[in-house]
């Protein structure tokens, strides 16, 4: 089981990672599944989106180079690429919700086995606000929550989730530092597990119940 | 990602009884050589979507009297007379749309709305057979979203990735369209490098484009 | 009572210019509200709207200075003004839906003292299609109808449309060669009569009851 | 129609209590000089519609700070933490909308229909309170249509007729808050003459621009 804090990070993006198919239209989310951004691989040609209004996102400007009127949607300062395009926030979502992003990555307080998902607010305490996570969620062809598997111990991946949900029954696909999980009509299927990790170790983390594939894989991490 | 096709071969992918949406408005702005490869390779049975049935010699009218057409979904068939013949005929059924409601059904199956309420066609035969909303007061009727098998757009400028700049009023239903459809063939009457076209000035971002076709070819 | 094909024309056009105001959006329909115009008073900045996608019309190009890039909606050769936009057909439809259009100006076959019109087509003979009509009359903040008084001697200024309806209580002004009409809520008031044309030859044409206003005027044509 | 006027001619027009939709996401493509004169002016009490509630120190966010917002329709709070104080302790209403439900819903205002028939927040809290619509066998809520008092824009390039040019991301928000409100107002930060914008580069059309301020002042 991996420990690192920054190994499990490394895991988690590197898998993501893999996920990207060439000529992909593909929305990271705030956090995290930016990084995916360094690990795509050789020869995989994506085209990344911003909820905000471009397609196109390039690595970050050197400090002293930023452009004021290109940020990402987490407001941070970015780039583009050659061949991007800039529009505003209508055809943006026409994009999202039409059916027209093939990946979206982000992250989650809770998943459960029927592929439900919350990570906009906790009652009381933290509500940021959804943003652009449920029409991504709802429009995108394909829902990859790349997330740590536990927080604080606690398991993240339930029978059925506690909190306000963002979408019902989204997820297509889990990554997380210990596995990878697809959500299937017949639960929640062990694909992948990450190196140094067993199924016990999983199991434990997870309050769902999990099925394991019978040709189940180590992650190439 | 290769875009870019001869017309042979973004023609393969037209088939008999196929949906076809087209930009251009009186046929300004719509891809003449895709109209005249379809004539030229015979396929027939077409349901098309456009903003009318130009004239009879040129954009889609040129299909409609060569009658390659089962039935058009249009906003208007006035400048084209054989759209009227076949249609009074029963050669061709004809599906009239109001403008505003036409270009909004197919934005909203771009975007995946489950259709427009709009306030247009209300007490006349428009609202025939649709389901009427009242909301905050004020009627509406819902008109389902529109969506193609094919769009085939006419891009002023295009670059290799297919991003589009269309140029003064051939834009029209061009953008829309391109959301709208399973595949999107656009005709480049100029073909550029990626990055050539500002990024501000894109009107498709190149998502939406599957197949590029030299104009000039 | 005005005989003279050409002067019809020309009181009908003249008349309706006069309702321009400086600074209205205002589109034109295709035929006779086309020359419109040509009589806008000295002064008066308006802006020609195009359904197919643009506002600023300018004067029709010379001939061999067409841009095959620029059409009316109707399909002529057209021209833009400095200060025009172009936008696509979506826009457009806000624009004229949403009520940013001060003025649509377009003929008829029939209206009624309902303010019902109907100008889209005549069943089993003419059937052009509503174009963008439908929602011009639906949207914009005052309808004009300009149109000869009758057709072939046949009222067309009815009680009750009998062809097919446009809109449902859509008319503010009926502008003829005869008189200028307001529809209000009590019915028809006739306003302005044209020079040279009585009480009695506008009811005579017309199927609709009317009311004469007290101060009737004399159309400035 | 001249509609050039001064920061201070502009803010006669605004009022305490008043609706206030501002173009901008995280701050980038709002309009700061127009923020900062309703701060100086002491306008209070507003609704206010933006993407979010930007940072603290930007945009809409310094609003916030100051005190001056009842309510915020809103998509996204969690960059400004005053935002979230004052909505805990029940200082300020915020209504949390999906991002792509908020601008739809703008558009719908701007556009004359009746609402959006969105999938998105289908068995979420989002959905509490609202009507729900079985269309061709999906479920859909019908979200209402949202106008502005006011808009605030922030023009990269205006000319003087109001014709509007946006700057890479700063449009987001921008063209369509413009056709949703009664009063337009854009900070200029390049103000030229009419004509110099090319007609096929406008993103708002001047017909929805009622105010324009030069942003150089």
């Amino acid at each position: 089981m991996i420990q690192d804090k920054e190994r499990k990070r490394e895991v988690i993006v590197k898998r993501v990672a893999q996920e990207l198919k060439d000529g992909n239209l593909v929305n990271l989310g705030i956090g995290m599944p930016t990084l995916v951004a360094n690990y795509i691989p050789e020869g995989v040609d994506i085209l990344l989106q911003s909820e905000n209004g471009y397609v196109g996102i390039g690595p970050g400007p050197e400090a002293g180079k930023e452009d004021k009127d290109i940020v990402n949607a987490g407001g941070q300062p970015s780039t583009v690429v050659p061949g991007a395009a800039f529009f505003d926030s209508s055809m943006s979502f026409t994009i999202i919700r039409g059916g027209h992003l093939d990946i979206t990555v982000l992250g989650a307080l809770q998943v459960d086995q029927l592929g439900n998902l919350a990570n906009w607010m906790v009652p009381g305490k933290m509500v940021p606000g959804m943003g652009g996570a449920m029409d991504l969620v709802v429009g995108a062809k394909k829902v990859i929550i790349s997330m740590e598997h536990t927080a604080k111990g606690e398991a993240k991946i339930l029978k059925k989730c506690t909190l306000p949900l963002t979408a019902v029954g989204v997820v297509d696909m889990i990554i997380t530092e210990m596995c990878v999980i697809e959500v299937t009509k017949d639960g929640l299927l062990v694909t992948e597990l990450a190196p140094e990790t067993t199924k016990e170790e999983v199991s434990a983390a997870t309050e769902a119940d999990l099925i394991f594939a019978e040709d189940l894989k180590v992650m190439n991490v | 990602m290769k875009k870019i096709k001869t017309i042979d071969e973004a023609m393969e992918y037209i088939k008999d009884g196929m949906t076809i949406a087209f930009g251009g408005f009186m046929g300004v702005g719509t891809p003449e050589k895709l109209v005249d490869a379809i004539l030229a390779k015979g396929v027939k049975d077409l349901t098309i979507i456009c903003n009318d049935t130009a004239f009879p010699h040129n954009g889609v009218g040129k299909l409609v009297v060569n009658k390659r057409v089962k039935k058009c979904i249009v906003s208007h068939v006035g400048t084209n007379p054989e759209t009227g013949r076949q249609m009074n005929a029963g050669e061709m059924e004809v599906e009239l749309v109001p403008q505003g409601t036409l270009i909004e059904r197919i934005r909203s199956a771009g975007a995946g709305l489950g259709g427009v309420l709009t306030p247009t066609g209300i007490g006349t035969v428009v609202e025939e057979g649709k389901q009427k909303l009242n909301i905050q007061g004020k009627d509406y009727l819902l008109e389902l979203p529109l969506k193609a098998d094919v769009a085939m757009l006419q891009g002023s400028i295009v670059d290799k990735k297919g991003n589009v700049y269309y140029s003064k009023a051939t834009r029209n239903f061009n953008p829309i369209i391109a959301t709208a459809a399973d595949l999107v063939i656009v005709q480049a009457e100029k073909l550029v490098e990626a990055g050539e076209i500002d990024p501000s000035d894109v009107m498709t971002p190149s998502v939406f484009v599957n197949i590029i076709v030299d104009g000039r070819e």
